[in-house]
């Protein structure tokens, strides 16, 4: 497969939403602001004025009936793909999330299902602040009924955009704003791309660098960091949330026998101790070095200089793996820091 | 409508054995409005109920034996168990199963709703929710997208008095449910003498108007429940209503009202033939299969 | 009035340096509304506020250095750098630092409210939200409570027409808050014309009402955002509205109209003490001290 | 201290909630039925008559909004007890929760405070199914700005909630309903339980078990039943889920070396696997034997024969115990079961 069609991330959940609405009449596209000159970065632009207002329509702002507007619909055998400006917003969604559309396939032992995708963007950057930042994927993924994606790559991005829309169950996808403009390869043929399995980025030998969302183009840097100091890592983008992929992870371990989770989110009862937690239990006896990283447990500020202490980033993450393999010398290596371009190229308003 | 309260009053009666291991809550008294609205309502409508889902179950035809083995828990039931008395629900009745959060599937209706007209149907939602249920913020917001999008709606109000033990007083400063539904371009009526064919007249006419596409419409009916608010006792000594308060209601039951319309004879037949029926599901459910264990794990995701 | 204009119009300029790394949602052209209200509010009321607050900082008399401190996202900011424009507030003007999701301050100024009644303060509560917001169930169940209780809360609607980039017409099948208010028992008047004396006025009645124990007030007011949504730059070329639609604005500006009244030579010198102490503020927001990285882990828990 | 002062778990939580509205006019108590017949499982039976309807009162079914009104008014210095009947109303709370309750004091760099009182019960009994039975602490242990706390004893419980009440922060408080009979000594006296420390409630030397909430009676069960065949388990009471307690799971384990944690809750994302990641985190080089427990993975079904398989018991718990010590053998351990009383006796309707 020649890699030379390149798409960004946004383009490529646009490429496979139109798709999926031009294959299946029962895909429909809703939320605030998705039918208007923005098209939420690109994502939903002319989606209305393809396949009309039936198809794609802004809603009133009632996040909660929004939401329960899917899962009935869904009920009914469409596909409604509900599109969230920041994932804070799925906060006011949680009950018709959890106890509705997680519920109803299993509470009907089966007569019912509700297959919807929910899009929730993480607004890091930009001073997003305490409540349009927030990353949330470990609370859905605590809750059996949901499933849970993030990918990272614009090939992943449709491929499990696609997965998403013809999956029969609810599914939280996770759209990191950073990571819109990112380039990639990007088949123009339809593809999914199955749940449930890691994609090891970049192979090496010395330590397993497991990573989330936008934590993963920050893993890939501190990888060539390490580097500079002979440190080898496997980057691992765990992808799938819920379920996670235990078996890709738990086997790169062995080779490496060093584990460093780096979830864009909190740590407390997040996806970082699930992974810890997973691959002890494949391991028990021979368990690895390990360290796990996510955001400071803090609320999130707004201005910059704190805001880059809540972040993990890819000198952090290397000083934390050259901690953990040298326990010694760890603290004192201070890598030459690696220019973040998605950060700096992002400016408001927005 | 008398086969509802006579399964009811068996479940009541039976409830002590522990046949029923979960809460129930009885439509007893109140069975009316879900008769006269189904009765109303065609094949290919969609219907969204409550945790008080039995009356509703019932009045759309839902299969007997599959809700009391439901009840009991088996495998026969229409949820294999997993759902219980207050998750009724029956695909094949056009019934997703219910919720236990107030008002929560109102939202779910407009889903149907909307896909209903998406799909140029010709069929039309009944959603049914209690007087307590009107204050979660969902059903605002519901009316308003209904409102806007004119989705194929009927909203029954089945306003029996009460949330629990809570009367509309503490809960709502203008109980006035067909204003505040007009608030949101939601037309409305109220039936509010417990007559049967006042119920059945205009939940035909709210009918009549959501399908020929004037919009959703909002409909209360006056009821009272008899038992407890959850559970098969009468709750007369908690002091919260009066068994005077009751009386009229008592009177004017529906049922009662009904059942003297018709011939003696032909009302006995229909009785016994009620019962027996009544009895056969008991005797089933009651000899029905326990889910094996291992199905715990089936229907997470579909 | 004046200085948040021109504090805003400052802040639309020094944007594209990147001083202020963060959201800005200005109130240009939708000033009147804050200054209306403030003007009749007391001391000791409380007012609850959006993400778009500057207006509402600054006509509550809060403190012009610790604002432009705040967006430049420094440590003498009412928020220490932590809140930034969009989470404006400070507890000596009785205004707490506001949520930037949509709508959900209404249900702590019930709160608000409700203390201050309990506590016999003769106090109120004044709660500005959007046209766009009065659509989040939080509303309508925060007016519902309000009603019930006769909370001493003044809602006030700064209707701009638009959500973002959604007309009402696309949100609300019925675009009248004040009778969807009345619905909730809460009172209400809206003022259309785009004139200070007219806010004022209203303003002063529907606190009085307020405050004199007859219940809560739903305040609708017509204005205008000049600019877009977030950010500093004007948005006629995205073609969700037109110059022309909003030109009638431009010229009815309550800013203009009322600096028209003033004798010119007044309001010069007016405006020049203004944009001297805004010269400052931005001054010493420029040389003020970034909050040291290790008070991130500050204020987590009290 | 005699302990001949018996109260049950639900007495304790009211006698503190009146000693605390007796020192402190700015406590009230509100919720749905709070000041019914009923009054909560007693637990605010009589405050309406007691203190006013200003001080306990029902509300509208508008949970959204009525935790909004709790923190409103906790921004006045007041201080709210919101009481939910069950926790699963709390989905529809998250936004003012998550979004607002946990974030006014960090946003203002400390100018507000939220010091409100969260109590929710967990509905486990008889046939409660999918929407009356969740158990969702591990959500908000995740979210930094809220405490969470879930006392299992009456002397605990008591304790704990003049300490949530005095608390400056939004405090979760979780009761399980089939604790509320329970009866243990409670002083008379007005007392606090600090948060962040778990409480040993049997000492062992063979095994930790760490347990939350209703898992507790469990976990104490199974340890009679490992006595049986030799195995003397320490158990741990969690108490505080966030913060949690590493330092006396640890010093257990430093003693045991086997861990076996019993969340009440789902596993994924969950306190269970936080446990694990935080006593591994303490112990880099020396990991335990361990094992986790809880929910199974699925919705939780309301028929007793599937409800029974959801849940940890004694003797599901007291096997994997046995399999983790010893390894070969565990699988044909059929304990005799015990009497689990509490859960038998709890009948219906409600
Ligand atoms: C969101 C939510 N809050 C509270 C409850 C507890 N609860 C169950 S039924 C009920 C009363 C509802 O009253 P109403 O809507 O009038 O229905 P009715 O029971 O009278 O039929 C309450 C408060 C619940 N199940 N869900
Ligand atoms: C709950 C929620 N949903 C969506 C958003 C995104 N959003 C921010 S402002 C806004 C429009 C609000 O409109 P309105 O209430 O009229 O206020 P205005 O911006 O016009 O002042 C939206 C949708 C949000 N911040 N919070
Ligand atoms: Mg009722
Ligand atoms: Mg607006």
């Amino acid at each position: 497969m020649p890699e030379t069609r390149q798409l960004s991330y946004g383009e490529a959940i646009y490429e496979a939403t139109l798709q999926e609405m031009e294959r299946d009449p029962s895909v429909f596209v809703y939320g605030l602001g998705v039918d208007d000159p923005k098209g939420h970065y690109g994502t939903t632009k002319d989606f209305h004025e393809r396949f009309g207002p039936d198809r794609c329509f802004d809603t009133p702002l009632s996040e909660d009936t929004m939401t329960g507007l899917g899962v009935g619909a869904a009920l009914m055998g469409m596909r409604p793909i509900h599109v969230h400006q920041r994932m804070d917003f799925l906060l006011l969604c949680m009950n018709q999330l959890i106890n509705m559309a997680a519920k109803y396939h299993y509470v009907s032992a089966g007569q019912w299902s509700v297959p919807m995708v929910v899009r929730a963007s993480i607004g890091r950057s930009w001073g997003q602040g305490p409540q349009h930042s927030q990353a949330l994927q470990s609370m859905f993924a605590h809750v059996p009924g949901l499933k849970v994606v993030a990918p990272t790559t614009p090939y992943d991005a449709k491929g499990c955009f696609i997965e998403a829309i013809r999956d029969n169950n609810p599914v939280i996808f996770i759209e990191h704003r950073l990571l819109y403009a990112n380039k990639g390869h990007v088949p123009e043929e339809s593809y999914t791309v199955p749940f449930g399995k890691a994609r090891v980025l970049k192979e090496g030998d010395d330590v397993t660098l497991v990573a989330t969302t936008h934590m993963v183009v920050e893993a890939l840097r501190a990888r060539e960091q390490l580097k500079t100091i002979g440190i080898d890592a496997e980057v691992i983008d765990l992808v799938s949330l819920s379920p996670i992929d235990t078996e890709t992870v738990s086997k790169s371990v062995n080779k490496t026998d060093a584990l460093v989770v780096v979830d864009n989110g909190w740590e407390n009862c997040g996806i970082s101790a699930e992974v810890i937690a997973k691959v002890a239990e494949l391991n028990p006896t021979n368990f690895p070095k390990f360290a796990r990283m996510g955001f400071a447990p803090v609320t999130c500020p707004t201005t910059k200089v704190l805001e880059n202490e809540f972040y993990p980033n890819s000198t952090s993450i290397a000083q934390k793996v050259n901690r953990l393999l040298n326990e010694d010398q760890g603290n004192s290596w201070n890598p030459v820091p690696m220019k973040a371009t998605e950060i700096e190229a992002f400016k408001g308003p927005f | 409508m008398l086969t509802i309260r006579l399964v009811e009053e068996k479940v009541a009666v039976i409830y002590h054995t522990d046949a029923v291991k979960s809460p129930v809550h009885l439509s007893i008294g109140q069975e009316a409005p879900s008769v006269a609205v189904c009765a109303a309502l065609e094949k290919n409508d969609m219907v969204i109920g409550t945790y008080r889902g039995h009356a509703l179950y019932l009045a759309r035809e839902g299969d007997l034996d599959a809700m009391v083995a439901e009840l009991y828990g088996k495998s026969e039931g229409c949820g294999r168990g997993k759902a219980g008395s207050m998750h009724l629900g029956d695909k094949s009745i056009g019934m997703p199963h219910t919720s236990a959060i107030v008002a929560t599937g109102m939202p779910n209706a407009i889903g149907v709703a909307f896909a209903q007209k998406f799909k140029k149907e010709n069929a039309i939602t009944a959603c049914f929710i209690g007087d307590g249920a009107v204050d979660e913020g969902a059903v605002s917001e519901s009316m308003n997208f209904a409102g806007l999008k004119k989705l194929p709606l009927l909203i029954i109000v089945e306003n029996n008095q009460f949330a629990i033990h809570s009367p509309i007083s503490t809960r709502m400063p203008r109980p006035n449910f067909v204003e505040r539904a007009a608030a949101f371009n939601v037309a409305g009526a109220s039936v509010m003498d417990n007559d049967l064919d006042s119920m059945l007249s205009t939940s035909q006419a709210a009918i009549d108007h959501v399908r020929s596409g004037q919009g959703p419409f909002l409909l209360e009916i006056a009821t009272y429940r008899w038992k407890e608010h959850v559970g098969p006792g009468d709750d007369w000594a908690l002091g919260y209503r009066t068994k005077e308060d009751a009386s009229p209601w008592f009177e004017n039951d529906p049922l009662k009202l009904c059942g003297e319309r018709i011939a003696a004879d032909r009302r006995l037949a229909l009785e016994s033939k009620v019962k027996e029926q009544i009895t056969r599901a008991f005797d089933r459910a009651e000899k029905g299969t326990f889910p094996d264990p291992a199905e715990m794990w089936d229907n997470v995701y579909a």
